[in-house]
């Protein structure tokens, strides 16, 4: 058992607490402690992920391991999946940190800034650390409480109206989620995640295990914000900061959204093939409807907000066709082009959509408006924005030698070799309407003349610039991942939790 | 004990079916009261003294602070007007209700009836917990001790949506304004 | 097995609520009712026949007591409950204040 | 905010008291008795809205105690997790590990760490609650002036 797992949650916590005391008291004090905070959790992570080394661990609250076949308390399990997860998670989020330092410096209570910044940072890594459904749901709701303060923290109208909405469709998950939970203790009379996949492994009612997977979906969907369910998003992350604004699109919905319902629909349930058509289609008609609706927008971060609609749909769509495959047995290294290119896109996107949202909130630092039509020529004066969203806008609309290229090319190599030749041909079309959409973005922010004297713009502070420069590097060194000899040490660990779901059970609880 | 029960339950329905349609929102808070309040006779005829003391509490508090809220405002809900369109929406939902009924009633068909449980992790949360904890009180053993990291998470989110009430209701929002 | 069904009728009740008020203080009373009913359904799972409340009794021996666990999860349920139910009411009053109204229908900048 | 009448007043200062006390007194048996840090931090809670209701303060008053309350809660929690932490180095040397002595079964000081969780915990909820009331009196006070 390795003793510094739990301090993922412990460290923000504890720097969570200590900023509201004496951030009163001490000027700057939380301007000082919170990225040293974050920055000590990405090394932990990075630590962590260099140790590991492929295997993976359990780490039992209390000391509470039990019995053997049966758990007590609490397990925390850090393998590769998890792993790869707290790295992007803290990476972005000590990215915004320090985007905000300059950026918040106009808004009123920034010690409860930074105090709910490092809540949402430890919701999620509790939430990406759990192996217990219990536990994961209180987790997953520390997150996305101190998200809803974070959306409304500007108060004005529209940030308000937002927060409303994505309280009220915020909720209605959880209590999806929490039925769900509810009822697969009535079940399985557990809830350590490891154990109910014994459970479902032998005798169950197709019935009632088709109810929680409709429960389950529905609420997770929701937080990921899948089609049918995305009517909060665009709202929220749009009216949000905008350094919450790329946490919320580059981190939350995949570690509460996507990276959970992965988690339970892999190594929780016994995979059905129904299940791995329903999480295919959703993920392909996000994928068409969210582009689609992008096009049309002309609010950057509206625009940017639809097109994370699409992004997620790739990579649940990767991950829906993973399972199809799995189930047919004949064909694994297809499976394992899926999966891993659903990863691989997973942390592609967590860095180009990061970095769009912040470029976003520089244009609206100096322009205060997000309209495109009221910006143009901006290319000038605003030198290092313009540069590095155009690095991102190429990464995601996959144009080489940017990262977001590789990540889609291995996503449609999968769907090619695995005869789905219809979602491969909705994936390149997709791509081609991306491109379509950020060039319009490039546009009419950067190329077109001005509208305004744009002469008195100046480009952005200090800490600002750096952010968005330190994540356009890793747009192209992401690039790096598509090595078959790189990817084989960094994404292979994740990849094999999840083909051989078994490894989960036997990590966990020694069954 | 079903019978008991469903009778409460019954007249939490009503209540939550009065409050909301209620055109007063204070009638609707109070409405609501009813549900929550029942739900505190349910929780002790189930054996459940501690969630009754926490329910009771904070129903009351939600109680104080959404009546603070609806006090000095309009109170009444503005109706919405009952055209052809909202009468096809409720009958989507209540066509849509009814399969989720029908496939609920489905779902839980083959698991245990009310009463009939058996304890599976909770076995040891029950059998020697008081050697373990030293907690007579065993939802306490759980809560503080066996999944105390839950309860972590919890105090967490409170003190969250303390801190949110605090910055959301700030009074301004930018320095400038 | 009619409770069940019961609490699943006070769920669907609250769902219908959140789909179709419109006022601000009555959509977060209609969250508040689909929370109440998976707390019921959550004890009454864990209720069994002739179980004690989980106190044990020092005195006596060994006895059957009532499933402790769904009970902490409900006790830890409540108090997020709580959480959102504070968090919703700090928003509907200060959207309340700014457009005197709770009505959502008339608090609509936001497209889509 | 304004206070209410004299009867009120007076009303509200004998039960305050009792409230309060019967509040302490759950936190402190939880566990032994049903309730706990939880019920108990509520009614503590319950027992400070009493008084703030029955006898109005003013916002500077009130923006004063909500600052204290919030101090409260933030100490509260921090010692909770301390209190967690002190176990990776004590005991079993794992996170929230019962490394106090258990005690005899029954009696108040028993059960290691669970009374000392209990009394944090305890205070954060007060102090937490206290804290969302305050907030949006302040707010409503604020914003109709």
């Amino acid at each position: 058992m390795d003793a510094l797992i739990p301090l993922f949650v412990a460290i923000p916590l504890i720097s969570a607490f200590l900023m509201v005391i004496f951030g009163k008291l001490v000027k700057g004090f939380h301007r000082f402690l919170a990225p040293i905070t974050l920055l000590a959790l990405l090394l932990l992570a990075v630590y962590e992920f260099t140790s590991l080394g492929g295997t993976s661990q359990a780490y039992a609250m209390g000391g509470w391991t039990g019995k053997e076949g049966s758990p007590l308390g609490i397990f925390l399990v850090l393998d590769g999946f998890s792993v790869i997860m707290l790295c992007i998670i803290n990476l972005i989020g000590l990215v915004a940190l320090f985007y905000s330092l300059s950026y918040m410096a106009k808004y009123t209570a920034e010690a409860n800034y930074y105090s709910l910044f490092c809540l949402i940072v430890a919701g999620m890594n509790g939430v990406v650390l759990s192996g217990d459904l219990f536990n994961l749901f209180v987790f997953l709701e520390v997150s996305v409480i101190s998200s809803y303060a974070l959306v409304a923290f500007g108060v004005g109208k529209t940030e308000l109206e937002a927060s409303f909405k994505y309280q009220v469709l915020g909720g209605l998950a959880s209590m999806l989620i929490l039925l769900a939970i509810g009822l697969i203790y009535w079940q399985c009379k557990t809830v350590n995640m490891a154990e109910v996949r014994a459970a479902f492994d032998g005798s169950y009612s197709k019935a009632f295990y088709l109810f929680v997977q409709v429960l389950l979906i529905s609420g997770f969907g929701l937080k990921a914000a899948i089609i049918p369910f995305h009517a909060w998003l665009p709202d929220a992350h749009s009216s949000a900061p905008s350094p919450i604004s790329a946490m919320l699109s580059g981190v939350l919905i995949k570690a509460v959204g996507i990276y959970v319902l992965i988690r339970l629909f892999f190594n929780m349930f016994v995979f059905t093939h129904e299940i791995g058509v329903v999480i295919a289609a959703l993920g392909a008609l996000s994928m068409v409807l969210g582009s689609l609706l992008a096009i049309i927008q002309w609010d950057v971060k509206r625009l940017l907000a639809y097109s994370s609609i699409s992004q997620i749909g790739y990579i649940v769509m990767a991950f829906g066709m993973g399972i199809i495959l799995l189930l047919r047995g004949n064909n694994e290294a297809a499976a394992v082009l899926a999966i891993g290119g659903g990863i691989y896109h997973m942390i592609n996107h967590a860095v180009f959509k990061g970095l769009l949202f912040l470029n976003a909130g520089s244009l609206e630092f100096r322009l205060n408006t997000r309209n495109l039509k009221e910006m143009g020529g901006l290319s000038k004066s605003m030198p290092l924005t313009s540069t590095t969203s155009f690095m991102a806008s190429m990464s995601i609309s996959g144009i080489p030698p940017f990262n977001g290229f590789f990540s889609k090319l291995v996503i449609i190599i999968a769907a090619i070799n695995g005869r789905f030749y219809l979602l491969a041909a909705l994936a390149v079309l997709v791509s081609i309407i991306t491109l379509g959409y950020f060039l319009k973005f490039q546009r009419f922010a950067f190329f077109n003349k001005a509208e305004k004297a744009v002469e008195k713009i100046r480009e952005v502070p200090f800490p600002m610039a750096t952010s968005m420069v330190f994540l356009a590097i890793l747009c192209v060194a992401l690039s790096l991942l598509a090595i078959p000899s790189v990817s084989e040490t960094v994404l292979r660990p994740a990849i094999d939790v999840l083909i051989q779901p078994e490894l989960y059970s036997t990590t966990l609880i020694g069954i | 004990m079903e019978l008991q029960i469903s009778i409460i339950l019954g007249f939490m329905i009503i209540g939550a079916i009065y409050a909301l349609h209620a055109k007063d929102l204070l009638s609707a808070v109070i409405a609501m009261g009813i549900v929550g309040y029942g739900l505190v006779i349910c929780f002790l005829l189930l054996k459940a003294p501690d969630l009754a003391i926490v329910q009771i509490v904070v129903e009351t508090i939600t109680l104080v602070i959404m009546v603070a809220v609806v006090l000095d405002s309009t109170r009444e809900e503005e109706k919405v007007p009952f055209d052809r369109t909202s009468l096809v929406n409720t009958l989507v939902a209540f066509v849509v209700f009814a399969g989720l009924f029908y496939f609920f009633l489905h779902a839980i068909e083959d698991l245990n009836p009310l009463g009939k449980h058996t304890l599976g992790m909770a076995e040891s949360y029950v059998i020697g917990a008081l050697e373990h904890t030293g907690s007579v009180n065993l939802v306490t053993g759980v809560l503080f001790d066996f999944r105390a990291y839950d309860t972590l998470g919890e105090a967490v989110i409170l003190y969250t949506a303390a801190l949110g009430a605090l910055t959301l209701l700030r009074m301004k929002g930018k320095k400038t304004d | 097995m009619i409770v069940y069904l019961l609490c699943f009728v006070l769920f669907l009740v609250g769902l219908y609520g959140v789909i179709t008020r419109r006022n601000l203080i009555k959509i977060a009373i209609s969250l508040s009712i689909m929370e109440f009913s998976i707390f019921l359904i959550l004890v009454l799972i864990g209720y069994i026949d002739q179980g004690l409340a989980p106190i044990v009794n020092t005195n006596s021996g060994p006895e059957i007591y009532v499933d402790p666990l769904p009970q902490a999860m409900v006790l830890t349920a409540i108090v997020i409950g709580l959480a959102t139910t504070a968090m919703l009411m700090a928003i509907a009053i200060r959207l309340y204040r700014k457009y005197k109204t709770f009505d959502i229908r008339e608090i609509k900048n936001l497209r889509g | 905010m304004e206070g209410m009448s004299t009867i009120v007043k007076k009303v509200s200062q004998l039960v305050a008291g009792l409230i309060f006390m019967y509040g302490i007194y759950i936190i402190l048996h939880g566990h032994l008795t049903p309730g706990g840090g939880f019920a108990g931090g509520a009614i503590v809670a319950g027992a400070f809205i009493l008084l703030i209701l029955a006898f109005g303060s003013s916002a500077l008053n009130l923006k004063k105690e909500v600052a204290g309350s919030s101090n409260t809660e933030s100490v509260a929690i921090l010692l909770v997790v301390i209190l967690a932490l002190m176990s990776l180095f004590l005991g079993a040397k794992v996170f929230f590990g019962n490394f106090l002595p258990k005690g005899e079964a029954g009696t108040l000081l028993s059960a290691g760490v669970i009374p000392l969780y209990n009394i944090f915990i305890g205070i954060e909820v007060a102090g937490a609650i206290l804290t969302i009331f305050l907030a949006l009196v302040i707010f409503k006070e604020e914003s109709s002036k």
